[in-house]
């Protein structure tokens, strides 16, 4: 079970690649913006199944939240900040 | 002849200040009326101001209550220490949160309905899940394909929900059914980008509108299903 | 200046999920002995609270709870506490921040002592941090208001 | 036990699907708008099977009910910040790809 575990992390991994392509091309700054979101969507299993892979998931499960809670709050403020910026 | 002249001119002289008495005597009356008719106002005023003041003082206490049950029901869930110490410092924790935002959670909520709704809402999900699950398998098969057969625009439509909650609960429904996001909502105009015509047909029908409607009772959709339960609510309450 | 944003789906959403961050944040802050976390981690949780609070209710709504001036004096009261503490331990003929010695005063075993203490320290150091973070978010974002 | 680690191993495989599909939206469709339907919804219903996974390998226990809170919480978090940014790219008067 824990290779599987592995398995799924290191794919994880390699998705959090794909969207860091659209991070550093993407044509305008709003799509850097949903490929962080998309990144801390993925970083936030990824976590858990780190947790898993230490047994140490109830330490890890804490993380896990406050890294959605915070991809949240970023995501509400940059959103405002562009639309504050107008044209881009 | 001068006399009689002399007795007619004093007649009509105390006549005329008879009258001019009963006018005074009406003026002073209506007058008195007036008054007693301001100061009943005045005072009715006061009596409600006191019982407004209550009611509201209590629709805060209410809010309140109901904040610091939730919070500390979340602080339950997330601390799992249930010694007399921690359960103390997240009473604490929960009535310090409510007492400064308890009108953040709940605004403009008819206490008769929240069972209602709330029991609508848990309904509503598996639904909600299923829609989610058609619109990922519609993704999927448009990714997959090596030419996608997409063909976006931006459909506006009206609608008929009035409150924030429906509204909300509306947008974020559409964003998670397939091919639709919600852009924008504008004086009950909601902006959607759409994958293809076809859903787009599917927003207009109004499906899902009528779905949120119902859940929290709204719109001119009056169900078999809400007389039925205003009946089973009615006979709880013994009336 | 801030406004209040115009948009209901993040205003509602955002209206309802402020005092589950706060009690979130004060969770991580209370349980920092058994838990990764403590103070800095849910000084910055509860920052961010107010932070969502802002950008989403505007900061005339903010001002009613953390204007700069309160959070000045919440920031100092937080030090106070962490130094207070300290110097307690110092007091009563410890090191400074030995909790061990707190025992005396509070009437508890050794180990009792030392976690209250921790909590103690870990408060002022959550409000200290939670006050500066506040303050650093108003001086960038409503730079050009005087008060 | 094998069934338990079943499930959960359909779950996860589930999730890291949609994960996937997700990011192949992300790359290759071809606005922004269309690339916001992919996380938007890949996104939530990928981290809901996951979490659902993880929590029944967990099995029932305080911890496994942090997962499920944390699944909620993406579900009513997620839609909103895809309706933030795109919100923003609307009033920043982008213009959606036509065919």
């Amino acid at each position: 079970m824990n290779t599987f575990f592995l398995l799924i992390g290191i794919g994880m991994c390699v998705l959090v690649l794909g969207c860091l392509f659209r991070v550093t091309y993407g044509p305008t700054i709003l799509n850097r913006a949903a490929g962080i979101s998309a990144v801390g969507t993925k970083t936030l299993v990824i976590l858990m199944i780190i947790g898993v892979l230490h047994g140490r998931i109830e330490m890890f499960v804490d993380i896990s939240m406050v890294y959605a809670l915070l991809n949240f709050v970023g995501c509400i403020v940059l959103a405002k900040y562009l639309e504050r910026a107008g044209d881009i | 002849m001068e006399v009689t002249l002399l007795i007619e001119a004093t007649e009509n002289a105390f006549r005329i200040l008879e009258e001019a008495r009963s006018h005074a005597a009406g003026i002073m009356d209506t007058t008195i009326e007036l008054m007693a008719e301001e100061h009943r106002i005045i005072e009715e005023k006061k009596v409600r101001a006191i019982f407004t003041g209550a009611r509201r003082r209590r629709a805060r206490f209410q809010n309140f209550a109901g904040t610091a049950c939730i919070l500390f029901v979340f602080w339950v869930l997330l601390s799992g220490h249930f010694d007399l110490f921690h359960l103390t410092l997240g009473g604490l924790c929960a009535a310090f949160v409510a007492y400064f935002f308890h009108d953040l959670l709940f605004v403009n909520v008819r206490v008769g309905d929240i069972r209602t709704v709330v029991w609508r809402f848990i309904r509503y999900i598996p639904w909600l899940l299923g829609q989610i699950l058609i619109a990922n398998m519609h993704v999927a098969a448009l990714v997959l394909r090596p030419k996608m057969p997409i063909r976006p625009r931006i459909i506006t439509f009206k609608t008929k929900l009035e409150t924030d909650i429906s509204r909300v609960t509306l947008a974020n429904s559409i964003t998670l059914t397939p091919g639709t996001v919600t852009i924008d909502i504008r004086e009950g105009e909601f902006y959607v980008h759409a994958l293809s015509h076809l859903v787009a047909e599917e927003l207009y029908g109004g499906e899902m509108e009528d779905r949120v409607a119902h859940i929290f009772m709204e719109g001119d959709h009056l169900y078999v299903q809400d007389v039925l339960d205003a009946s089973r609510i009615y006979e709880t309450l013994g009336v | 200046m801030i406004q209040k944003s115009d948009d209901v789906i993040v205003r509602t959403v955002a209206r309802s999920l402020m005092p589950f961050i706060l009690i979130y944040g004060l969770y991580v802050v209370m349980h920092g002995h058994y838990s990764p976390g403590g103070g800095f981690q849910g000084g910055v949780i509860l920052a961010a609270g107010f932070v969502l609070l802002t950008v989403t209710q505007g900061i005339e709504r903010t001002r009613q709870h953390m204007s700069q001036k309160t959070a000045c004096v919440i920031s100092s009261v937080g030090l106070l506490i962490y130094a207070g503490i300290g110097a307690l331990c110092l007091i009563l003929g410890g090191r400074y921040l030995d909790y061990g010695r707190l025992s005396q005063l509070l009437q508890v075993d050794q180990p009792t002592a030392r976690s209250l203490g921790i909590l103690g320290v870990e408060i002022g150091v959550a409000l200290g941090v939670m006050a500066v973070m506040c303050i650093i978010f108003f001086s960038i974002f409503a730079a050009d208001e005087t008060e | 036990m094998i069934v338990k680690e079943l499930i959960s191993a359909v779950f996860l495989s589930a999730g890291f699907f949609f994960f996937f599909t997700a990011t192949l939206g992300l790359l290759r469709l071809p606005d922004f708008y269309s690339r916001l339907h992919a996380t938007g919804k890949g996104d939530t219903l990928a981290v809901l099977f996951s979490m659902v996974g993880l929590a029944v390998y967990e099995g029932l226990s305080i911890t496994s009910i942090k997962i499920l809170l944390i699944a909620v919480f993406m579900f009513l978090a997620q839609p909103t910040a895809t309706h933030a940014i795109s919100r923003a790219a609307f009033r920043c008067h982008i213009q959606p790809f036509t065919r």
